[in-house]
């Protein structure tokens, strides 16, 4: 019991002390280098959302390790966990006519909105992430719906491979024909806020999101079909 | 207003942060911390952050949970065996 | 005057919401707490867009979006686990 | 004008909302509280969105609320139809005030779960 | 030739959906059109609810005519609910009932099947072949055919003329 009080009173205390930032204006002290990204993003690179120009563009680096952190899970999972030798579908329950119905109204739909976040990242807060996530989960509501669903798994890391070589021939196109690797620049810049804009970031950011897509998928169908 | 809806969206992920911890069901716990990402995700809102909001709403209330899910069943067949 | 009323609003929205985490401290089975986070999601979108209509910004509702889908996704997740079907 | 009716209407689904989160809790059962619950809060939804995007229609955001409508109304039943069903499989039991239960019946003359 | 008719149906509504989100630029459109074709070739063949509609004027006039149906009917029984709530006595009366349906199309079905979950006090358990599990939350009569009159027949006979 005093053991629970202590933690109230420890729980307490740091929300008195972090309920001060919410009043914090993110503007009045800002680094340098944060206040030249605020200055000059939206002229350099022509993204309406600056997130995206900074996580695509000037830390492009750090979103190839975040992408590559990913693979490597997804080969974990898939070197750990067995593959099954007789596939026991059999045993699960099916599932109702009605989820099966209206997965196969829902999921083109789900896939379309998919495609809709990661084109528009540099316009909407969505991004290559987000909308690769909602692809995997739309493959998931048809797992969920047919038990018998069956993976190919080499096709998935065919596609998976193919769209992070593209990102990194992209990023290299950036060296030649641009400032530097991963720079956007390598088309023109477009209208600002229009969709064609921002020069490579919307080719960037479906391809990040194809390639997410098929990772987490990957991820999920392996723990699936494992024992 | 705002801070209303702060105050009371904070309160409730404490709540739900103590029924993760505590509850003896796993499944009930991964349903607790599928509330607390829920609530994060409006308060990342609130903050101003939509893109870690989205975020947060995809990958914390959706696919973890699905992936806990996944991983108790495994070890319950496990334990069966 | 309808700001206020729209505020009261949102207040009713979030007195639905304690409610149903009581149901989900108490529920007696999983099904129960499941509902109750099925509850918490509506309630979380209602909110999501009321947020998004009253700082004006219409990118906001894209959250709410994935927010329907994604939790969606959820609960039908655990219905399948909870009947041997994941 | 125009936002005060908005407003009104939002409130009206504020209240089905409420009504809804009161159902889980008064109800008896699974299958009774999944009645009240997640259903009273379709329509709460519905209005409390169809409200703002009144109110605030100079934000033109009724294209996306529309959408949201859609997808709830669509998604929401099928969600709540595969919980009651798994709740059935498992064995959850209706509450002692209930007249019948026809599938249980069936269930038991065919020998098997559906 | 059903082949065809799902393509044209699926392409469409996805489409619709992609202006819904994004809006009607020029630029936009054409981006839409792309991801719907591509969407469209790589579900079209497993998406076999799209070719169940009954593309004539009538079948139309009745879809935009149910919608409305429904909302009403939606209204009238969420009140109906909210009253039993409030109440403090809670005068339930549940239980669960076997309700027959006409319709072989899946759409049709599974519309059907949503309508009775959205009007509380009705919930879809369990499918089989043509007979529907409802949980009813005020059940008047068990009888088959007395509740397939009450709960059902509302709403089969518009659906008939839409899916067939």
């Amino acid at each position: 019991m005093v053991k629970r009080i202590i933690i109230l009173l420890v729980i307490v205390f740091f929300a008195i002390i972090i309920f001060p930032l919410l009043k914090v204006d993110p503007t009045d002290s800002l680094s340098s280098l944060a206040t030249k990204y605020i200055r000059d993003g939206a002229d350099e690179l022509g993204s309406a959302n600056l997130v995206t120009s900074i996580v695509v563009t000037y830390r492009g680096l750090d979103t190839l390790g975040e992408v590559a952190v990913l693979f490597i899970a997804t080969a974990g999972v898939g070197f750990l966990l067995r593959k099954k030798k007789n596939s026991s579908a059999n045993k699960r329950r099916k599932s109702s006519e009605i989820l099966s119905s209206g997965t196969s109204f829902l999921v083109p739909i789900i896939f379309l909105f998919g495609v809709y976040i990661f084109t528009h990242g540099h316009l909407t807060p969505g991004g290559g992430f987000q909308g690769g996530v909602v692809i995997a989960s739309g493959v998931l509501l048809l797992m969920l719906s047919d038990v018998s669903l069956k993976f190919n798994h080499f096709l998935l890391s065919a596609i998976e491979s193919f769209s992070g070589f593209f990102y990194i021939i992209i990023g290299i196109l950036g060296l030649f024909l641009a400032g530097g690797f991963l720079d956007n620049r390598i088309f023109s810049l477009g209208t600002f806020g229009n969709i064609f804009s921002a020069g490579a970031i919307p080719i960037i950011y479906s391809l990040l999101g194809i390639k997410v897509g098929s990772e987490l998928v990957g991820i999920l169908g392996n723990l699936r079909d494992s024992e | 207003m705002i801070t209303i809806i702060v105050i009371v969206l904070g309160l409730i992920m404490i709540i739900a942060a103590f029924l993760a911890i505590y509850q003896k069901n796993l499944v009930a716990a991964v349903i607790s911390a599928g509330v607390i990402s829920l609530l994060a995700s409006i308060l990342y809102l609130l903050l101003a952050a939509p893109d870690v909001a989205m975020t947060e709403a995809a990958i914390g209330s959706g696919l973890t949970t699905v992936v806990f899910l996944y991983a108790i069943s495994k070890i319950k067949k496990k334990d069966g065996e | 005057m309808a700001e206020i009323i729209y505020n009261i609003s949102a207040i009713i929205a979030l007195a639905g919401m304690i409610i149903a985490l009581y149901r989900m401290v108490k529920g007696p089975s999983i099904a129960d707490k499941a509902i109750a986070l099925d509850v918490m999601t509506i309630i979380s979108i209602s909110l999501i867009v009321y947020i998004a209509a009253i700082s004006q910004k219409i990118i906001y509702t894209d959250v709410a979006l994935v927010y329907a889908l994604i939790s969606f996704i959820g609960v039908i997740a655990i219905a399948r686990y909870l009947e041997r079907g994941l | 004008m125009l936002m005060l009716i908005g407003s009104l209407i939002t409130l009206i689904g504020s209240i089905f909302l409420f009504l809804g989160a009161l159902g889980i809790l008064r109800m008896p059962d699974v299958y009774n509280r999944m009645q009240a619950g997640t259903k009273a809060t379709t329509l709460g939804t519905i209005l409390f969105l169809a409200g703002l995007a009144l109110g605030y229609s100079h934000c033109t955001c009724w294209p996306r609320i529309l959408t949201l409508i859609l997808f709830i109304v669509f998604t929401n039943p099928i969600s709540s139809h595969a919980l009651a069903r798994a709740a059935h499989h498992i064995g959850i039991n209706l509450t002692e005030k209930s007249v019948t239960d026809k599938l249980a019946e069936d269930e038991a003359e065919n020998g098997e779960k559906l | 030739m059903k082949d065809f008719k799902r393509f044209i149906v699926l392409f469409v509504i996805l489409c619709i959906f992609w202006i819904l989100f994004a809006g009607k630029e020029f630029n936009e459109l054409i981006l839409g059109f792309v991801a719907s074709l591509i969407i469209t070739i790589l579900f079209y063949k497993k998406a076999f609810i799209f070719g169940e509609f009954n593309l004539n004027p009538k079948a139309i006039a009745y879809f935009v005519f149910y919608i409305f149906i429904l909302l009403i009917e939606i209204i009238k029984s969420n009140i109906a609910v909210a009253k039993l709530v409030i109440q403090p006595t809670l005068p339930i009366n549940p239980g669960i009932v076997k309700v027959k349906t006409k319709l072989k199309s899946r759409l049709g079905r599974i519309i059907l099947a949503n309508s009775i979950t959205l009007t509380p006090g009705t919930l879809t358990i369990e499918t089989k072949d043509d007979e529907f599990y409802i949980h009813w939350i005020d059940v008047t009569s068990e009888n088959i055919d007395e509740a397939t009159n009450s709960i059902v027949q509302n709403f089969e006979k518009y659906l008939e003329v839409i899916f067939g």
